[in-house]
C-alpha cells in the first residue's frame, strides 16, 4: 500500500466550503469524542452494562463520509460504531438511552451499543458481526437503484472484515449491477488485538480494484480528504457510476473495547502516544481552522463548551430514563 | 379440509383446475409479482433456466430480467442483498436451489433477517421469502438430499413453511410474500409433479393453522411436507385393517398450531410424528413434546417419531431407500401403537 | 459422581486442586499438545492475547505461534483448512469465539467436516475438534449471546459436547481431542470462572456417558451446560420442601446417554429438561422426547421443558434476565410437578 | 481479461520432454474422453442412478495439471470432477462402480459421481458445494508444510465458484501463510446455465493477485501449456514459495449434466461446434504428437484401442459389481 496519500487541494477545498460548514463538522467530531469519553466513564463507573467499543481517534472519518451524504442516505455501522451513528444525525440523549438499556433509546433497549438503529437518519444498524452488514448496506443500494429514490448506501467496516468472504460476494454484486453502495474501510490497523499485516494479504485497495470497483486511500485523521473524497463518490454512485470503496487509515486510541485497559502485548504505549500527539484529527482540524481564518480559538471554545453541556444533558437524560417494562420482551420479535 | 384426496372424489367445478405443486407455486409467485411491483426474485439460474427445476420457467419473459434476477453463486452475499433491499422497500424472495446451501446463509437469516426487527426495537421490518427445497431420494448424495428446516425452526424471528400439496404451496406462498416478516419456504424436490386441484379465483392461507389432510379417531399422524402424502397412504392401508387414522399437516413448524395437534390427540389417544429431517434434535422432537405435554392424560402409547435415518445421505440407491420413511414404516408403526398385529 | 458439590464436601486430596473451568480448559489443551505435536490451535487473537475470555493466555508462550495460531476474522475459511488439515495428519482446535458465529460456518461443519467419513466410504477422517461459546447474560445482545448448540446436535458426523464443571470441561476436551471425529466443544462463557476440584493425575472422560451430579428419588432434572449449576441450585431450594431431586448432566448431546436419563426417570417419575438454548425446536425438545417415549409408562406428569425464551436475546438487563432460566423457574416447575405447595 | 495466452516455447517444452511421458497424457486425455461417453451412455440407458456432470472437452486441464504432480500430492476435485480423479491415477472400473453405487466404487457406494476420494492417489474428494473444497485443499497444503513432507495441492474449481466468498478467506490465509497450494480455475464460461459474464465482475486474474498471489491465464485446451504452467508452479510451490492461481480458458461440450440436453436458451449450437471442431484438446494434441514424430496415427490409434477396451472391461467390471449390503447404510458415520 506504497500509494502516497491524496493532498486535498484547494479546488478541491473550495467544495468542502463554507465556514458553517466546516464548523459543523468541526462540533460533529467533538460531539462524537466526548460522547465516547463519557462512555468510558459510565462503564468504569458501573452504570453502562455490557462493554462498548470506542470510536475516540477515529472521528474524522465517520464525519467526513457522512458530511456527503442526504440524510436520507443509508449507512450501515459497525461494534464501533457510536461515531457513525452521530454523525448520520443521531441524537446523544438516545444513544445514551440506548447503551443504558432504556426504553428511550433507540431500539427500546433491546440493541445496546452494538445495534443502533434508525430509520429516520437513514441508519440501517450498527451489526456485531465483523462484515455483517455488507449484505444490508449493498440491498439498501440495491434498492434506491430499483426505487429510484437518489439514495446512497454507505457501508462502514473495519479492515478485519476485509477477512469475510461475503464481503467480495458483494462488491462482485454492487459491480455488476453498478448500486450506488460505498465501502468505507477503517484501518486502525488492529483486528481487536491483532495487527492487521498478520490478517491481511497483498493490497488491500488491489481488492475492490479486482471486481472493478474505483477504490482509493484517504487519511482518515483528515477530515477535509476524508469529506472531498467521499463527495465525489457519492456523487458518482448517486449519478449511477456504481460502487466505489475508500480505505481510510486511522488509529483507535483506546482499548479494543472498554475493558481493554492494558495493552503493551499487542502495542506499545509509544505507537499510541504518537497517533494520540501527532495525529489527532480534532486538533489537525481545529489548527487548521485557526489557521484559515474559518474560526477563531474563542469560538473553537465556545464550541466544546456548548458540546460539553450537550452531552451533560443527554447523559443526564439516559440515566433518569427508566428500563422497558419487562413485558416487552416478548414483542417485535415478529411484525 | 384442503387437500387433493378430498377434491378428486368431486367432480372438479368449473373454478378450479390441476395444477402440479410447482405450477402452483409459479402461479403463487406471478400473482403477487403482478399485484405488487416491490416483490422480485433473486437466485442462481432463476431467469431463462427457470431454476434447475424448471419451476419459474417463463416467469422471466413476463417479468423480465430485472425482476427475475440470475445471481452470482454467492448464497451468503446475495442472501444479505436481499435483506438489506427487503428493509428498505422491496419484497425479494430468494432462491436457494438445493436445501444443503442454507448453511451458507445461517448468518444472514438467523444473525441478521431474524433479529433485525427486534434489534432495531421495532423499526425497520424485513419482508423476505427465502424458498428453497429439502427432500431425499434423488440419488443426489450427502450435500443434496437434506431436510434442514429444523435449524430455521429453532430461530426467534423466522418463520418456516412446509406445504404439501399444490393448493398450500400456492396459498401459503402468497402469505409469505405478503408476511412482513423473514419466512423461508421449503418445497420437497419430490413433489414438484404431484398434482392437486387449485381453485381458479385467488386466495391466501394464513400461516400457523394446521390442516386436516384426513379425519380418523383411532391414530394421530402428524406429518410435514412430502410425508403428508406417505402418512396419507398409511392411512389408507390402516383403513383395510380397520384403523381409522388422522392425518394432520401443520403446514408451518413456526408458528406453530399447537391447539390442533393437541386436539387431535386428545380424539385419538395415539400419535406419530413423521419428518423428513434427520431424525434426532429435529422437527419431530419439537412436535412430539408439544403433543407429549398438551394431550399427556389422554396417550395410551407414547408419541413414536419417524424421521429420516440419522446418517449422512448415501448415493446407493438401495442405501439411501434405507434412510426415508416409507408408508410402511408408518403403517407398522401405527399398527403396533394401536395394538393390532 | 464427580462434582464440585461432591469433591467439597471432602478436605480435597493432594491429587487434587481448584481450577476454574477455563483453567481446565487450557491444562486439557497443553496436555494434548505435549502429547501429540499434531495438535494445534487456531483462532482469532488466541495467541498472544490467549483469547478475548484470556482462557488461553500463555499458551502461546509454551507452544509457540506455529501452534497457537492467530487467524484473519476468517471463521469458514480457517474452520475449512482445518477440515483440510484434519484429513492429512493434524489434529487442529479450532476457535469460535462467540457461539453465534457457528452461523458462518455451517457449510463447512455440517456439509464438509461432518460427512467426508461417510461419503469417502470410511476412508478419510476428521479428526477436528471446534471450541466455542454459549450463554446469555453478558449484556451482549442478539448476535453474542446465543446457545445454538442444537443445530450440531442435529446433524449426523459431528459429536456436540457441552461441560458443565472443571472436571468434566478437562476431561471431555481431552477425549475430544484423541476422537478421529469432527467434535463441538460448548463453554458457557459465564463459567469460566467457576471453581472446583481437577485431579492432578491425567484423566479423560468418554464422550456419550451421562453424569448423576446429584442422586434423588423424587424428581428428575436434566441440565446441561451451565444450566446444571442452575438445576443443582433448585435442586438444594427443593431439599428444603422435602423435594428429593435428582440432577443428570448429558454432557454430550450426540451421542446422547439415553439409558442414564431413562432409568433415572423410571426411578423418579417426574422430569424437567433445562438448556439455555431457545426454547423451541431445541435441545430439551429431543431429551423430553427420548424420557417420553423411554419412560412413558413410569411418568405421572408430562415431561417439563425450560429454554431460554423463545425470542433474540435484548440487551437492556430487565428484559435478557427475563429469558434465561433460572433456579427460581426450576424450583417451580418442580415443586408443581411434584404437587407441593 | 485481454491478457494473450501465454504460448509454450521450446525451452518449456523439453520440460514436458520425453515422448512416453507426451504418450501417456494422451493416453490419460482419452481415458477420461471415453469414460464419460460412457457416463452418459450409463444415463441415456436408465443404468446410472442420479446425474453426472461431463468433463468432456476440458480434459487438457485435468491431465496436464496431474501430469505436473507427484502421487502423493493431494487435489480436490468438483461435481465435475471425474476427470481430476482419473488423472490423479483413479482406475475407471472402481469409478464406474461408484457411479453406479456399488460396494466395490471408491466410497463403497455411498459417495457416488460428486463424492469420489481416494487416500492411495491423494484425492481428498469432489465436491458438491460450488467452492466447499477451498478449505479442505488449503488445509492440506497446511498439513504438508507442517509435516514438512514436501507434498501440494491442487483446487480444482470452476469459475463459478469465484461467486463463493470462502474462496478469498482460504486465498488469504493460503499467502499469509506460503502454503503450497494452486488453485486452479476451470473458466468454461458458464456457470450452469448462465454465462460467466453475467456473475463476475472486473478482472479474475486481479483476484488472487490482490491477496498477492501468482496469477496466469493458461489455455485450457492445449495441455502441453497446461502441463509446463502447473509444473512451474508446483515446483514453486514445493520449494516453499507459497500458492499459485492458474486460469485455465476451456469449454464444457455437453451439457451442465447429463439430463441437460436442450441448450439454445443458454448458448448457441454454433458455439459449441466451434470449440468441438476448432478447439479440441485431444486432436489439437494428436496431431501435434504426429507432427513433432512422438507417436505416428498407427500408435495413437492402438493407445485408442487400448483404452477402449480397458474402459469397456471397467464399466462391465462395475455392472456385474454388487450393490452394498443395506446394513451399510449405518456404517461409517463415525470412525
Ligand atoms: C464474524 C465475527 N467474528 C469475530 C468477531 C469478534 N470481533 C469483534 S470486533 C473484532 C475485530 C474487528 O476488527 P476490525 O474489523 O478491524 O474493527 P475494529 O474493531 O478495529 O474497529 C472481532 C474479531 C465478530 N464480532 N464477528
Ligand atoms: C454452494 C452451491 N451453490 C449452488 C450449487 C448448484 N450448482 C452446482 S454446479 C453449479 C455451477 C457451477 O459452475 P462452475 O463453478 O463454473 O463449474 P462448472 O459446472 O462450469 O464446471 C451450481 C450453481 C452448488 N452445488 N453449490
Ligand atoms: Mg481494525
Ligand atoms: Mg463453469
Amino acid at each position: 500500500m506504497a500509494k502516497k496519500t491524496k493532498k486535498t487541494s484547494e479546488p478541491e477545498l473550495s467544495t468542502a466550503g463554507k465556514s458553517d460548514h466546516l464548523l459543523q463538522m468541526y462540533r460533529q467530531m467533538l460531539a462524537i469524542r466526548f460522547f465516547e469519553e463519557r462512555v468510558n466513564d459510565l462503564y468504569t463507573r458501573a452504570i453502562m452494562p455490557g462493554l462498548a467499543h470506542l470510536y475516540i481517534g477515529e472521528e474524522a472519518i465517520a464525519v467526513g463520509i457522512c458530511s456527503a451524504l442526504r440524510s436520507d442516505d443509508y449507512i450501515t455501522s459497525t461494534h464501533r460504531g457510536h461515531g457513525h451513528c452521530l454523525a448520520k444525525g443521531a441524537s446523544p440523549d438516545r444513544m445514551f438511552a440506548e447503551l443504558l438499556g432504556k426504553e428511550a433509546g433507540y431500539c427500546r433497549g433491546k440493541g445496546g451499543s452494538m445495534h443502533i438503529a434508525d430509520p429516520a437518519t437513514g441508519n440501517l444498524g450498527a451489526n456485531a458481526i465483523v462484515g455483517g452488514s455488507a449484505g444490508i448496506a449493498t440491498g439498501a443500494a440495491f434498492s434506491a437503484k430499483r426505487l429510484g429514490n437518489g439514495r446512497v448506501a454507505v457501508c462502514f467496516f473495519g479492515e478485519g472484515a476485509l477477512g469475510q468472504g461475503v464481503l467480495y460476494e458483494t462488491m462482485n454484486l454492487a459491480q455488476l449491477w453498478k448500486l450506488p453502495v460505498i465501502y468505507v474501510c477503517e484501518n486502525n490497523t488492529y483486528n481487536e488485538y491483532t495487527h492487521y499485516s498478520e490478517t491481511t494479504a497483498g493490497d488491500v485497495l488491489a481488492r475492490p480494484r479486482a471486481f472493478g470497483i474505483f477504490a482509493e486511500r484517504v487519511d482518515g485523521q483528515d477530515v477535509r480528504a476524508v469529506y472531498v473524497a467521499a463527495k465525489s463518490v457519492v456523487d458518482k454512485a448517486r449519478n449511477g457510476d456504481g460502487p466505489a470503496f475508500l480505505l481510510c487509515d486511522t488509529y483507535r486510541y483506546r482499548g479494543h473495547h472498554v475493558g481493554d485497559v492494558s495493552r503493551e502485548y499487542y502495542r506499545s504505549k509509544q505507537e499510541e502516544q504518537k497517533w494520540v500527539s501527532e495525529r489527532d484529527p480534532i486538533k489537525f482540524f481545529g489548527d487548521w481552522l485557526i489557521a484559515e481564518k474559518h474560526a477563531d480559538t474563542a469560538q473553537l471554545q465556545k464550541i466544546s463548551a456548548e458540546v460539553a453541556s450537550n452531552i451533560d444533558a443527554a447523559v443526564q437524560f439516559a440515566m433518569a430514563a427508566p428500563f422497558p417494562e419487562t413485558r416487552e420482551v416478548q414483542q417485535d420479535v415478529y411484525a | 379440509m384442503s387437500t387433493p384426496e378430498m377434491k378428486t372424489v368431486m367432480e372438479a367445478p368449473a373454478s378450479q383446475r390441476e395444477l402440479t405443486l410447482g405450477e402452483a407455486i409459479k402461479e403463487a409467485l406471478a400473482e403477487e409479482m403482478r399485484r405488487d411491483p416491490r416483490v422480485l426474485i433473486l437466485g442462481e439460474d432463476v431467469a431463462e433456466a427457470g431454476t434447475v427445476f424448471k419451476v419459474l420457467s417463463g416467469l422471466s419473459t413476463e417479468f423480465g430480467t430485472d425482476r427475475v434476477i440470475d445471481t452470482p453463486i454467492s448464497e451468503a452475499g446475495f442472501t444479505g442483498l436481499a435483506v438489506g433491499a427487503a428493509m428498505t422497500g422491496l419484497r425479494p424472495v430468494v432462491d436457494i436451489m438445493f436445501g444443503d446451501f442454507i448453511a451458507l446463509v445461517m448468518d444472514q437469516m438467523a444473525n441478521q433477517a431474524a433479529k433485525v426487527h427486534y434489534m432495531s426495537g421495532g423499526k425497520w421490518k424485513v419482508p423476505l421469502v427465502m424458498r428453497t427445497t429439502l427432500g431425499a431420494s434423488r440419488r443426489s448424495a450427502a450435500q443434496h438430499s437434506q431436510s434442514l428446516h429444523a435449524w430455521f425452526s429453532h430461530v426467534p424471528g423466522l418463520k418456516v413453511v412446509l406445504p404439501s400439496t399444490p393448493y398450500d404451496a400456492k396459498g401459503l406462498l402468497k402469505s409469505a410474500i405478503r408476511d412482513d416478516n423473514p419466512v423461508v419456504f421449503f418445497e420437497d424436490k419430490m413433489m414438484y409433479r404431484l398434482k392437486g386441484t387449485v381453485p381458479t379465483e385467488e386466495y391466501t392461507i394464513p400461516l400457523g393453522v394446521a390442516d386436516v389432510k384426513r379425519s380418523g379417531d383411532d391414530i394421530t399422524l402428524v406429518a410435514t411436507s412430502s410425508m403428508v402424502q406417505v402418512a396419507l397412504a398409511a392411512a389408507k392401508m390402516l383403513e383395510d385393517i380397520g384403523i381409522s387414522a388422522e392425518v394432520i399437516d401443520p403446514r408451518t413448524t413456526w408458528p406453530l398450531d399447537e391447539e390442533t395437534l393437541i386436539e387431535s390427540v386428545k380424539k385419538t389417544s395415539r400419535a406419530i410424528v413423521v419428518d423428513e429431517g434427520y431424525a434426532r434434535y429435529g422437527v419431530t422432537a419439537e412436535i412430539a413434546s408439544v403433543i407429549a405435554e398438551g394431550a399427556f392424560h389422554y396417550l395410551d402409547q407414547p408419541v413414536k417419531r419417524i424421521g429420516a435415518m440419522h446418517v449422512p445421505i448415501p448415493f446407493s440407491p438401495p442405501l439411501e431407500d434405507a434412510t426415508v420413511p416409507t408408508e410402511q414404516m408408518v403403517f407398522e408403526a401405527a399398527r403396533s401403537l394401536c395394538r393390532r398385529s
